[in-house]
């Protein structure tokens, strides 16, 4: 499976067996767990830094109107888990997707919200930072605690992953991308 | 009614000397470190992530399609570590089930759809209901049905929600499960 | 060694409100609840979850009332009904067939020792330890007063207007409905919890200001998430009036009162309008005493209560704890004292005549023929 | 052996006349008859913490509100709360508080030590969301909210309890005049209360004057007329939405009901029951549970489906249609160890209905006639604390059926079950020479045999059909309750079985 469109930095850990569709940028750090959606058909989307993408997890670029183009640019730091399915307009940083957890197209996520597992958001909307999303109503809190950083999370799968998977290697170079972005 | 026969074809499942029945749609992750006790029945589309620790079912059990077994992490101040995940005889996992747990008993029903959150302890018959979600590092104790509403309910004695003779029922279960999972032709 | 001790320490009796919407319940002697649950009852049969007064028979009432009954004992309670003396806080005008249904059921199917109905506005009385009041209870369905003097009740001036929760939700309902919110997103729950976070009781002055249909400067919007489908938002107004309903022409609060005070004789009047406590859940929300207060006292001037009443003062009550617990705390007192061995239908007595002595009925309530 | 999380079609008439799958029924093995959740005694066994899983005797439980000790629940969404432990860096010389992570102090001077907070995995609530500060040990002793309105409820519950045993002994006073009053020849010596102790003493009452509670007081509440009038940023300030509680957060802890979310504060673990079922008539137990909370094995354990032959349906001839004759398969098992003798037969009419209920009703009665007259001496409340007494009518069964189902010609063996069996390679089948026309086939301890049967003819699209037969079937009792008969006895019992067959499709 070769995307023409994928691009991969180095230190970016993306497997094999994952499904990636259109044009990807995938950052520094990203991992990317085998099994995962990401499907840009309709615009591109572009992973920041240090981001986690899980088994069966799916995120798509879902523009409404086909002949603007628009970028899903998503933050740093962000944790899709296992099967989710996130379709938002805009992603911030050191978010979480918990597991089974629906994002649908017409929200917007700053930074440092927690969408708990199997809730659902859906509407128009932008969450406010540090938004927890729990329970069986959604309902909203806001976290006062500092959440914990997965930076550990992704050392760890670096380590691991290489021993079990095929990688994809990176094929670009830092110093265009950033002046592009 | 009795359960009807799944017919699978015969290029589509490994049948291993010790009875497990696994499908070639499955992604086995780090497979050295998968232990499948016999007779047991991973679906198409299963995942089992190996890779990150070490996971071991009992017998009689049964991994339908789309779930996902993932073993656990903590986080520790000075890193991460993966904890192995160990499933009793006799558990039934649900389609697109995904389960974090730490330990899983025997005798054990997840439902379709549910979210077994991370170091979750499932004590032995015990139901979680189709699309319930446990949050991490719950326990549920014996007898006990976690219902999708979030709520625990039965316990042993209680009539309701859990069967009173659920060992056996579940035996049964997945016992008939494997009868009823028969080659083509 | 009074009897109540050694009775209380082996097995306190258990003390039940059940409310149309929630219940509160624990054991007698504590002075809170142990929990408030919602009155729903798991249908053992199909494991569907329904409103205990939800039903179409009287059978299956009664299934309803066991599943709930087993509910609070094996999953709250956590002891054995068996031998168990029972304490029920209740309305002394509450249907028959529910004082019935719950009798029948604890001593039928639960074997319960003993049962002991306990007035509802009267145990009010004693968590504030006076003998006269005019208890009002603000409960989902209705708004009920009852004056009690000196430990009394004053039946003649019982009053019930369907005061309640229910109407509150209605009027949110129909003003949300109106600002373009669509309808099947305001169930029960939402329409409770809109209520519950967002809506007080304004003021006297700036709801005189609105009736005279003056502009006044409502309190801020709030965007309000429906669950996970959308986003709406609550105007101002809203939250500002959705409580007029207990003050307007059809169900109105003070009038209410009011009325309840005419059928009393003259004499008592005024020690019961300086003793006014307001209990039951619509009861907490905020501003509502103030401003029943403010009512009570502009609706005495005006006709037909200036002419009925001379009235010049209304005080209210502090009760302890919260409101939507008060008349549980009755029971729970009542629960411990001698009262719960005198007072109570025992398992022999209602074996004997198979129902409830009501003071309704005339069998038990007329001096025996001597 | 089918799916048991899907409702079952074949369901079984409890003695009661509840229809429950046979799965949910007991069998009294004293009084031969099978039960069913509603018509059983349930009783508290055990109590233990569902998370811990610590056994709590009664009397801790009674104590600690029947709480759990070391967990809690989250204040916010109610899931158990974790305890997390943090390495915070304290300063050597003040010991007591422990300062936030970030404190940075002299390296010098500091400790590394651990504390630990609260924290919920669900909502991310947190103890240091409400400013608890962490504890040094695990099991750290979390401040519990303090109920402000504690003394003043006890002081009036104190004073009604006195009330109520004043007005109890001015009662008795008043009986104890009337009756010396009574007497011919008024006592001029009792004036003094001599004669008073002295009776006490007689009778053994201890030799006190009546003990004269002192009249008790209380302040009476006082009605305010000062309220607190509404905030002015109510009106002006906006609200945030999120740092409101739910009603469902007040109500989880009815104390407080705190509005605002800065006031939650944890709350312990309420516990879990393992529950004992007893049967009403001969009050043994039919299900027993093992005490320890881990275990998932019962000491008494008489479920029905270890007694009575259970009934499967296998298939069925569609499409059903009203008034045409259908057929369909039926498989029986036996779960016993001794063969029976099955024989199908019509379900009783509804006057049988009502004489069975009558007979089941008469069978307590007895009982019942015994507690009136030995529970004369009432008030005692522990002297018939083991009594059977009034319980629940028995009822018509609530399904009627809508197929008259053809009986089988005469009765059938059913074999014992055999578990080697299973482990037996050669699965050879006992060929029974005359074998009846209905049987289909047999292997090990299962049957399986054709029935025929007629939906009504007044069946619309859409109805169920329902048949229904009455099984009978003969039991061995290996457990005589007569110590002096050892023989197990053979019984011929009966249950009473409703199949759903579907519905006349549209």
């Amino acid at each position: 499976m070769d995307v023409p469109d994928l691009k991969i930095y180095p230190k970016a850990l993306v497997c094999e067996e994952s499904n990636i569709k259109g044009d990807v940028i995938v950052s520094a750090g990203c991992v990317i767990h085998p099994h995962c959606n990401i499907n840009a058909e309709n615009g591109s989307i572009i992973f920041g830094e240090n981001c986690i993408v899980e088994e069966y997890a799916t995120i798509s670029n879902k523009n409404k109107s086909p002949g603007n183009y628009e970028i899903l640019y998503i933050g740093c730091n962000n944790v899709f888990e296992v099967g989710c399915t996130v379709e938002a307009l805009k992603i911030g940083d050191k978010n979480v997707f918990e597991a089974k957890s629906i994002v649908s197209n017409e929200v917007e996520i700053s930074n440092g919200c927690i969408i708990g597992a199997g809730c659902r958001l859906e509407g128009k909307q932008t969450l406010l930072e540090n938004t927890v999303i729990y329970g069986n109503d959604c309902l909203q809190r806001e976290a006062l605690e500092k959440q914990g950083s997965q930076i550990l999370q992704i050392d760890y799968l670096r380590k691991l992953l290489p021993n079990y998977h095929h990688l994809r290697k990176s094929n670009y170079d830092p110093k265009k991308i950033r002046s592009a972005v | 009614m009795e359960l009807p026969d799944i017919v699978y074809s015969k290029d589509e499942y490994v049948e291993t000397a010790s009875g497990n029945k696994v499908s070639r749609q499955t992604v086995l992750c780090g497979s050295q470190n998968i232990v499948l006790n016999g007779k047991v029945i991973v679906q198409s589309g299963a995942v089992i992530r190996g890779d990150l620790a070490n996971v071991r079912t009992g017998r009689f059990c049964v991994i339908s399609k789309n779930s996902v077994i993932r073993p656990p992490f903590k986080q520790f101040s000075k890193g991460i570590a993966f904890f192995p995940l160990h499933v009793g005889d006799h558990v039934f996992i649900g389609e697109n089930a995904v389960v974090s747990a730490a330990q899983i008993g025997s005798f054990v029903y997840i439902g379709k759809d549910a979210v077994i959150g991370k170091r979750c302890i499932l004590k032995d018959c015990c139901i979680i209901e189709d699309g319930a979600i446990l949050p991490p590092e719950t326990t549920v104790a014996n007898y006990m049905r976690f219902t999708k509403n979030g709520t625990m309910e039965g316990g042993q004695g209680n009539p309701n929600f859990v069967p009173p003779a659920m060992q056996d029922k579940m035996v049964e279960f997945t016992k008939s499960f494997y009868e009823h999972f028969v080659k083509a032709g | 060694m009074p009897i109540y001790d050694s009775v209380m320490q082996e097995k306190p009796p258990v003390v039940l409100e059940i409310g149309r919407i929630y219940t509160k319940l624990g054991f007698a002697t504590e002075a809170t609840p142990r929990f408030i649950i919602p009155t729903v009852s798991t249908v053992s049969t199909t494991e569907a979850i329904k409103s205990l007064f939800n039903y179409e028979t009287n059978n299956e009432f009664y299934d309803l009332v066991v599943d709930f009954f087993q509910m609070l004992f094996f999953k709250y309670f956590l002891v054995s009904p068996k031998d168990r003396k029972i304490v029920i806080v209740e309305s002394s005008l509450c249907p028959t067939i529910i004082r019935e249904t719950f009798t029948k059921a604890l001593f039928r199917h639960f074997e319960v020792s003993s049962v002991f109905f306990v007035p509802l506005h009267l145990s009010v009385l004693s968590t504030l330890a006076v003998e006269t009041a005019l208890v009002v209870d603000l409960g989902y369905s209705e708004g009920t007063v009852l004056p009690i003097y000196s430990g009394t009740q004053i039946l003649k001036a019982f009053q019930a207007e369907n005061c309640g929760a229910q109407i509150i939700h209605k009027e949110i309902k129909r003003q949300l409905m109106e600002s373009g919110v669509s309808e099947h997103l305001l169930t029960e729950k939402v329409l409770e919890d809109i209520k519950a976070r967002t809506c007080f009781v304004t003021t006297f002055e700036r709801a005189e200001q609105l009736r005279r249909g003056e502009s006044v400067q409502h309190p801020p919007d709030i965007d309000y998430p429906v669950k996970e489908k959308t986003v709406i938002v609550i105007p101002g107004k809203l939250r500002e009036t959705a409580f007029e309903v207990l003050f307007s022409i059809e169900s109105n609060l003070s009038q209410m009162i009011l009325n309840s005070l005419t059928y009393c004789s003259i004499e008592v009047r005024q020690e019961l309008a300086e003793n006014l406590v307001v209990v039951g859940g619509t009861a907490m929300v905020m501003g509502l005493l103030p401003r029943l207060q403010s009512e009570l006292l502009q609706d005495i001037k005006f006709s037909p209560y200036a002419e009925k009443l001379l009235l010049s003062t209304f005080k209210i009550h502090k009760t302890i704890g919260k409101a939507n617990f008060t008349s549980w705390l009755g029971g729970s007192i009542y629960g411990g004292t001698d009262l719960i061995i005198t007072k109570s239908l025992t398992k022999e007595q209602y074996s004997k005549i198979s129902r409830v002595p009501d003071w309704i009925n005339l069998e038990d309530n007329c001096a025996p023929a001597s | 052996m089918a799916n048991f999380m899907v409702e079952s079609c074949v369901k079984f008439a409890c003695s009661c006349g509840i229809l429950n799958p046979l799965s949910k029924l007991y069998f009294c093995r004293h009084c031969l008859k099978i039960r069913c959740g509603f018509c059983l005694c349930h009783e508290v066994d055990v109590r233990f913490c569902s998370n811990c899983l610590e056994n709590i005797p009664s009397s801790e439980a009674r104590l600690n509100k029947s709480r759990c000790n070391s967990c809690f629940d989250c204040p916010c969404c109610h899931h158990t709360l974790s305890i997390r432990a943090t390495s915070a860096q304290v300063a050597r010389k003040s010991g007591e508080e422990t300062p936030k992570e970030g404190d940075a102090a002299d390296p010098s001077k500091v400790l590394t030590k651990k504390s630990y907070y609260l924290a919920c995995l669900a909502c991310r609530w947190s103890s240091r969301d409400v400013g608890i500060p962490d504890q040094i040990s695990a099991k750290g002793a979390w401040p519990e909210n303090e109920y402000v309105y504690q003394s003043r409820f006890q002081s009036i519950l104190e004073y009604y309890q006195n009330v109520v045993i004043q007005n109890k002994q001015e009662k008795q006073e008043m009986m104890r005049r009337k009756t010396l009053k009574a007497h011919k020849f008024p006592s001029l010596t009792d004036r003094t209360g001599l004669n008073v102790s002295m009776i006490r003493r007689q009778i053994g009452w201890p030799d006190k004057n009546t003990p004269k509670i002192t009249k008790a007081t209380v302040t009476p509440s006082k009605a305010l007329e000062k309220f607190d009038e509404l905030p002015e940023k109510m009106f002006t300030e906006k609200l945030n939405l999120r740092n409101v509680t739910t009603i469902e957060q007040r109500h989880g802890q009815p104390a407080h009901q705190p509005f605002t979310v800065n006031k939650l504060y944890p709350q312990r673990k309420n516990l879990c029951i393992k529950r004992s079922l007893r049967c009403r008539q001969c009050e043994h137990n039919v299900i027993k549970p093992e005490y320890h909370p881990g275990s998932i094995k019962y000491r008494i354990q008489l479920f029905a489906a270890y007694h009575v032959p259970d009934v499967w349906l296998v298939s069925c001839e569609k499409p059903l249609k009203a008034g045409v004759l259908c057929q369909a398969v039926l498989k029986l098992s036996n779960p016993t160890i001794h063969d029976m003798t099955i024989t199908i037969m019509d379900l009783p009419t509804q006057d049988e209905e009502y004489e069975m209920m009558e007979d089941l009703k008469k069978s307590f009665e007895k009982n019942f006639t015994s507690l009136i007259t030995s529970s004369s001496t009432a008030l005692s409340t522990s002297s018939f604390s083991r009594q059977t007494s009034i319980t629940e009518d028995p009822r018509l069964v609530s399904k009627k059926t809508t197929a008259d189902m053809k009986m089988l010609e005469s009765s059938f063996i059913l074999n014992h079950r055999d578990d080697s069996a299973e482990f037996d390679e050669l699965a050879e089948n006992p060929t029974v020479k005359d074998e009846h026309k209905f049987i289909v086939s047999r292997k090990s301890n299962k049957v399986s045999l054709k029935v025929n049967f007629t939906p009504n003819g007044d069946l619309v699209a859409g109805d169920e059909v329902i048949i229904g037969f009455t099984m009978q079937y003969t039991y061995i009792n290996t457990v005589s309750n007569t110590p002096d008969k050892k023989e197990p006895q053979q019984h011929a019992l009966t249950s009473r079985v409703y199949i759903n067959m579907g519905r006349i499709p549209e």
